[in-house]
């Protein structure tokens, strides 16, 4: 099977591409550097040409998502699409299900998205949502920052213990990287508390979420995982809470990375970046997270853009959400599991007019223009907690265009204009940038540079062409034409497939799972494997033997090798 | 002025959705087009025309449109749904969701209502002479509101849940009703001629009057003392407590 | 001789231990029974293992009696089954659910014969 | 022989997953860890030997082959107005995903037995949403645990044992002694007769209890009357009292709560004093499922369509509302004109008036045993037993999902590939 893309205005910043006519060449699944004349051709016309998106930070399946649908039946009824020939019915805006997850990420381009956050304990049900979700790669990131063997192993400074624990809970989990949320937070709230801050003692473990986030950094260079470990901070959610995020950062120096990449990925940064003591002098502090950043090339970022309208926020930091569904008077969903995290999931609805929804709204644009690097600066949506991925076309539109921020300012609370800085910002990005922030970006955060974010040759052919000639566009002013453009693929191509034309979807073939396979020498598998027997057999709720997700669960897997143990070379 | 008049040609056993049976849409158009308009029953997409005679006298927008449903609806569901202007006179009984969503214009009905007639009503009027089922203008699964605006009037009985959720609008149930009506009231005002019982569960704001017996009530209310409303004296009670509710409970 | 009761319906242990084998007399044995308290059974003047006839609006059905005194008086409970569902409410109440518990039953003593599985849904044929 | 370790059990929403299983020339021949429910299912029962059909439902059986039968079930959905397809509780997760794909081809209702079990909880958690967790943060923490509507000793016998009464934990050495256990049921159940306190509700008045132990709760006592559903204010304030002091309090509830008047609102109001006592001390609701997969289908037909169960395919895309679109509300008003009920006995837990219609119109089922839909049937497909001869996905109580083993070799064909095989006529007879 064979594709020729010709005259695309192609913007592939890993390549050094800025949009000038190139043609991309497509074999058997990935990009070549040349192909015969049988090859299928589609022309671009000039338009615009990049590599398919890649969603480094979304929730798009597992326990906490199919609990958002289950106490959402007026979302599911939004969004409803009937069957067709080619694809199957559609529901929901803020939890979509299964199907629609995968159709609308390839509408807009997004050939690749990592769901944030499982509990191994839960991995299975994650899966059998992967399973189902058609056309985009996909993956998961596993909690290991509650979970009792990490804290275990943390305070007994057992790091070989716990890089076999990471490697094992990788493999039960078939996740692909570290998700630490709230650390020791998860613990916490099992009898309703909390921790204060990066400094504080978990009871019953003895241990601290700054030693928990170090280790947990430490092994995870120590196994050479493709992605870093992927943090959400303590105090999320609370005003004041930037000078937690700026202690978390902070302590990424203490780990030096073993791949070309961070060795810290903050995410949600609008989340985190909030000034102020309390609702009243709630204020933006974007600008001193921003500026973290740009001294400090080893930690990077993910917008979380927060979208106005229908939202609903899942994760695994329980407290946070029992606080958010006090304080909203919502409905609240919590899902704690035994000996390793705890989630919750509440619907909200964000206000123009709100100060803080303003503010907040505000922050998450500020992360992004005032964060120098894109690279170090993902474009999220923290689906659907800022609000549904659908919208990402709008939160590029608004970052190309001054104007349009304007525009919107005008329409949004006043408060932005004492607690923020983003009326005063001019900055607009590029086409480059937006494909940094979309790509490129997060596919270096992850880890998958090499196939994944790129057009070079050996890349995936996973493509989307726009309807937008970036030659003869002034996205300044004609915003409105970015963002439908962006909304909605002239063509997506996965794997050398097009499955998407003009919006609709054309074919749905069933991509593929990464997960990490991370190997430790067997001996510190076999001696934290005795503490994990003997979690089963005293406080686990089920047997070992049945914990792990099996094979069944990953029909279409892409295993990436890594560990202590160099990994054999194919 | 334009009236539209529908006969059901056979006996209705599988319900027919009657979403595009309203002012809106049937005015000015013709006996062709009205016929032409999509009906579901079952899973078999079907025409107004296949299902119902169509009669169609003279031509005039939305408010001037008279729509007359003559024999046996209690088969067809969500007629008037999200309408905004003009005339429904039911002559019989019909199926669920009457005037759902509805925003403007008045529907009639001599018979009776299945359940949700008037869910997530935002204004107009519905006129129920006969018996209404459960959750008369009431929301659906999982909202926060239900009924925000306009009148319902039931001249007979209502069964269950009663305005549930409802956040504006007035209902008015001449004989008695089910359980819990007023259950999460965020604003709206209930008349009860009859009897009921838990009237108020989680009320926040609005009114609900009972003119009849209450069966059992909610141990959420306090009593304020007598107060006397359109020259009835009536129990005054304010609750639901538990969520420091602001809503007003009377009962005779 | 008769006796009004609020009837419910639900598990039993044996009931759940036989779901898997309808058509044997084990079932009906562990499911066409009526539970009663030894006050209830007084009144009626029967002894437990005697037929009874339950009637309600929805229906009417004869069971064995038996004696539970976890029941409070007026409390007639049949495990969940064919012979329960002669009787229950049908009216789903708007929300899906029949009402399977908290129906009005008048309770008889009967010398009908406990119709068998089969018989009793050919019933409604 | 060949024995198997950590099995799973096919009966209840405990979802045990110790059970050590004897086989012996694709026999079962010993249990281990099972209880009486699970045990009787695993021995086995008389099974379906062969298809069956008839066109009269008066007439007998005649054993017909697979391919006949398979026929007349793809020609009677697909000549149907408005199917339903009920059932689905007794089978794994990958039959679940089989027959949704089948009702979106054919417009159906698809439904399961939550229907007459827990589908109102899952109308309250629309309202409410669910604070709940993994039965090991029970196991591991509780002092306090409450039964309301609940019966374990009868319904889920090793539920105490392996989670919440007598089990021990991390923080809970004790097990028994270091609980309190409190029953509130309508009647002096096996289960509220080991408890520490009962408290005895009137038939019928949960929600008003509920209601009365909200407004203590919230500093509102002053309201309630001396007495609220045949419980003294004494009684309740010192229930509230308990309950506070709970350093992690665990709620089960069963159908006492679902199937009542009020019905899925006895839940709605229950999951908000759970939610309250969240303010005080750390509280958590689980409701009693009782197959030991009907959670699963909640799950899986939540993720593919959106909706929990009772959605309505007829015009292709998902419709849910239960109270118009459940099982038993088609059959009352006789809308359905053709039935496949699979994985559940529609015929024994549906009440007469649903049997009556089903019993008039053509009806599929797909099962291993012949029960009282059989008797109403015209088709019969007799199957393999998830759980005990098919491997799948099963999702326990508490929305853990595990995989079921094979313990012996099927001898009939699987629930998936007799719903792959009616979904590939139905797609033939409709000219693909």
């Amino acid at each position: 099977m064979e594709l020729l893309i010709k005259n695309g205005a192609v913007v592939d910043p890993v390549n050094g591409n800025k949009g000038d006519k190139t043609d991309i060449s497509i074999k058997d699944g990935k990009i070549v550097k040349t192909v015969s004349s049988k090859a299928t051709i589609i022309d671009a016309g000039g338009r615009l040409v990049m590599a398919g998106g890649v969603d480094a930070h979304s929730h798009i399946a597992g326990a906490k998502v199919n609990v958002g649908r289950m106490m959402r039946p007026e979302d599911s009824r939004s969004g409803i699409s009937p069957r067709t020939k080619i694809t199957r019915p559609c529901t929901g805006y803020t939890v979509p299900n299964v199907y629609a997850m995968g159709y609308r990420y390839a509408q807009m381009g997004y050939t690749t998205v990592f769901e944030a956050a499982q509990a191994i304990m839960k991995a299975r049900h994650t899966h059998e949502e992967l399973e189902e979700i058609p056309i985009i790669d996909k993956g998961a990131l596993t909690l290991f920052g509650s979970n009792w063997p990490t804290m275990d192993f943390v305070r007994e400074k057992d790091m070989d213990k716990l890089a076999a624990y990471v490697s094992w809970g990788l493999l039960a989990s078939r996740g692909f990287g570290v998700k630490c949320v709230n650390p020791g937070g998860g613990e916490m709230w099992g009898f309703g508390k909390n921790v204060t801050g990066i400094d504080d003692v978990v009871p019953g473990f003895d241990v601290t979420p700054k030693e928990i986030i170090v280790s947990l950094m430490k092994v995870n260079e120590m196994l050479g995982l493709p992605h870093s470990v992927h943090l959400h901070c303590n105090n999320l959610g609370n005003p004041g809470n930037y000078k937690t995020t700026l202690a978390s950062m902070e302590l990424a120096n203490q780990v030096k990375a073993s791949k070309k990449r961070q060795v810290m990925h903050v995410t949600h940064l609008l989340f985190n970046s909030w000034g102020g003591t309390n609702w009243g002098d709630f204020e933006s502090k974007a600008d001193e997270v921003a500026n973290f950043l740009n001294n400090h090339k080893n930690v990077t970022g993910d917008m979380g853009q927060m979208i106005f309208g229908s939202a609903t926020t899942m994760t695994a930091d329980g407290p946070k959400q029992y606080a958010n569904a006090k304080l909203l008077h919502a409905k609240w969903s919590n899902g704690d599991v035994e000996l390793e995290d705890a989630s919750g999931v509440v619907p909200i609805y964000y206000v123009k007019q709100i100060s803080v929804h303003a503010i907040m709204w505000a922050i998450g644009l500020e992360l992004a223009l005032l964060t120098k690097d894109p690279y170090q600066m993902l474009l999220t949506t923290d689906h659907p907690n800022g609000g549904p991925f659908v919208n990402y076309s709008e939160v590029i539109a608004l970052l190309m265009s001054n104007k349009k921020r304007q525009e919107e300012i005008k329409t949004v609370h006043e408060a932005v204009h004492a607690k923020n800085k983003l009326p005063g910002l001019d900055r607009e990005l590029d086409f480059s940038e937006i494909a940094i922030m979309t790509r490129a970006g997060t596919a270096k955060v992850l880890g998958l540079l090499d196939t994944k974010g790129h057009l070079g040759v050996g890349a995936d052919a996973d493509i989307s062409i726009y309807d937008i000639k970036p030659d003869q566009i002034d996205p300044t002013v004609e915003h409105a034409k970015i963002k439908s453009a962006f909304s909605s693929a002239a063509y997506t191509i996965k794997g050398g497939n097009v499955v998407v034309k003009d919006g609709q979807i054309t074919a749905t073939p069933l991509g593929r799972t990464y997960w990490v396979d991370a190997k430790v020498p067997q001996q510190h598998h076999d001696e934290m494997m005795k503490d994990i027997v003997k979690k089963f057999k005293n406080y686990y709720s089920m047997q070992l033997a049945n914990y792990m997700v099996q094979d069944e669960y990953l029909t279409h897997q892409q295993v990436v090798k890594a560990g202590i143990i160099p990994a054999e070379v194919n | 002025m334009q009236t539209v008049t529908l006969k059901p040609k056979k006996e209705i056993k599988i319900s027919v959705e009657g979403e595009n049976i309203s002012a809106d849409i049937f005015s000015g158009k013709t006996e062709k087009e009205i016929h032409a308009l999509v009906a579901w029953m079952g899973n078999q997409k079907t025409t107004i025309g296949e299902l119902f005679s169509v009669k169609v006298e003279g031509s005039g927008p939305a408010a001037d449109t008279k729509i007359i449903l003559e024999g046996d609806f209690s088969r067809v569901k969500r007629i008037g749904e999200g309408m905004t202007a003009g005339l429904i006179l039911i002559t019989g009984n019909v199926d669920m969701h009457l005037g759902a969503k509805m925003s403007g214009g008045k529907i009639s009905v001599k018979g009776n209502v299945d359940s949700w007639a008037g869910r997530e009503m935002k204004g107009g009027e519905l006129i129920i002479e006969g018996n209404a089922a459960y959750y008369l203008g009431a929301g659906y699964r999982g909202e926060s509101c239900g009924m925000r605006g306009g009148k319902i009037t039931v001249m007979g009985n209502a069964l269950d849940f009663v305005g549930e959720h409802m956040c504006g609008g007035e209902i008015i149930v001449k004989g008695n009703t089910g359980i819990l009506p007023g259950l999460s009231n965020n604003g709206g005002k209930i008349v009860i001629g009859g009897n009921t019982s838990r009237p108020g569960s989680e009320m926040s704001k609005g009114t609900i009057i009972v003119n009849g017996k209450v069966e059992e009530m909610m141990p959420v209310f306090k009593l304020e003392g007598d107060e006397i409303v359109d020259g009835v004296t009536y129990k005054k009670y304010t609750g639901d407590v538990i969520g420091n509710g602001k809503g007003l409970l009377y009962v005779k | 001789m008769t006796l009004n009761a609020i009837l419910i319906t639900g598990r039993t242990i044996n009931q759940g231990a036989t779901i898997e084998n309808k058509t044997s007399l084990d079932y009906q044995e562990a499911t066409a029974l009526c539970e009663l308290n030894s006050k209830d059974i007084g009144i009626l003047g029967i002894k437990p293992g005697s037929q009874i006839s339950v009637k309600t609006d929805h229906g009417d059905v004869v069971v064995k009696l038996k004696e539970n005194n976890g029941n409070p008086d007026g409390m007639a409970f049949i495990p969940m089954g064919p012979w329960a569902n002669a009787v229950v409410d049908p009216d789903t109440k708007g929300c899906g659910m029949p009402g399977f518990k908290g129906i009005k039953a008048r309770l008889e003593p009967t010398d009908k014969k406990i119709l068998s599985m089969k018989d009793l849904i050919a019933r409604y044929k | 022989m060949t024995v198997i370790t950590d099995a799973l059990c096919p009966f209840c929403g405990c979802l045990c997953d110790d059970l050590t299983i004897v086989v012996e020339n694709n026999k079962i021949t010993d249990i281990k860890n099972a209880c009486k429910l699970g045990s009787a299912k695993i021995m086995g029962h008389h099974r379906i030997e062969a298809p069956m059909m008839r066109a009269d439902k008066k007439s007998e059986f005649k054993e017909v082959s697979y391919d006949e039968a398979i026929n007349e079930a793809a020609s009677i959905l697909f000549k149907s107005k408005r199917p339903l397809m009920y059932g689905w509780a007794s089978a794994v997760c990958e039959v679940h995903k089989k027959g949704i794909l089948l009702a979106e081809e054919v417009g159906a209702i698809i439904d399961n037995t939550a229907t007459v079990c827990h589908a109102p909880s899952t109308l309250a958690v629309h309202e409410k949403g669910l604070p709940t967790a993994t039965l090991g943060q029970v196991k591991n923490r509780s002092d306090v645990v409450v039964f309301w509507g609940s019966n374990p000793v009868h319904a889920h016998p090793r539920h105490m044992g392996r989670y919440s009464v007598f089990a021990k934990g991390f923080f809970q050495e004790k097990g028994r002694k270091g609980r309190k256990v409190i029953v509130v049921d309508v009647r002096k159940t096996e289960t509220a007769s080991m408890a520490d306190e009962f408290v005895q509700v009137q038939q019928g008045s949960d929600y008003l209890v509920i209601s009365a132990l909200r407004a203590i709760l919230s500093g509102h006592a002053d309201v309630v009357p001396e007495s609220v559903g045949g419980v003294t204010k004494e009684q309740l304030s010192k229930l509230v009292d308990t309950l506070k002091a709970a350093k992690f309090g665990a709620v089960f509830f069963g159908m006492g709560l679902t199937q009542s008047i009020s019905r899925y609102k006895n839940i709605d109001n229950a999951i908000s004093l759970i939610t309250e006592l969240n303010a005080y001390t750390k509280y958590v609701i689980t409701p009693m499922r009782g197959h030991y997969n009907v959670t699963g289908f909640g799950q899986v037909c939540s993720w593919e369509t959106g909706f929990a169960t009772a959605v309505d395919f007829a015009r292709g895309a998902p419709y849910y509302n239960p109270g118009e679109t459940a099982a038993n509300d088609v059959l009352m008003r006789k809308e359905t004109d053709a039935a496949m009920i699979i994985a559940g006995d529609a015929g024994a837990h549906f009440p007469a008036d649903s049997v009556r219609h089903l019993a008039r119109i053509p009806v599929v089922q797909i099962d291993p045993y012949w029960n009282p839909t059989t008797e109403v049937s015209n088709v019969v497909i007799p199957v393999a037993i998830c759980g005990v001869e098919v491997e799948g996905t099963a999702y326990r109580m508490d929305g853990v999902s595990m995989r079921m083993r094979k313990m012996i070799e099927p001898t009939l064909p699987t629930d998936v590939e007799i719903l792959e095989k009616i979904t590939q006529r139905v797609r033939e007879l409709r000219g693909e």
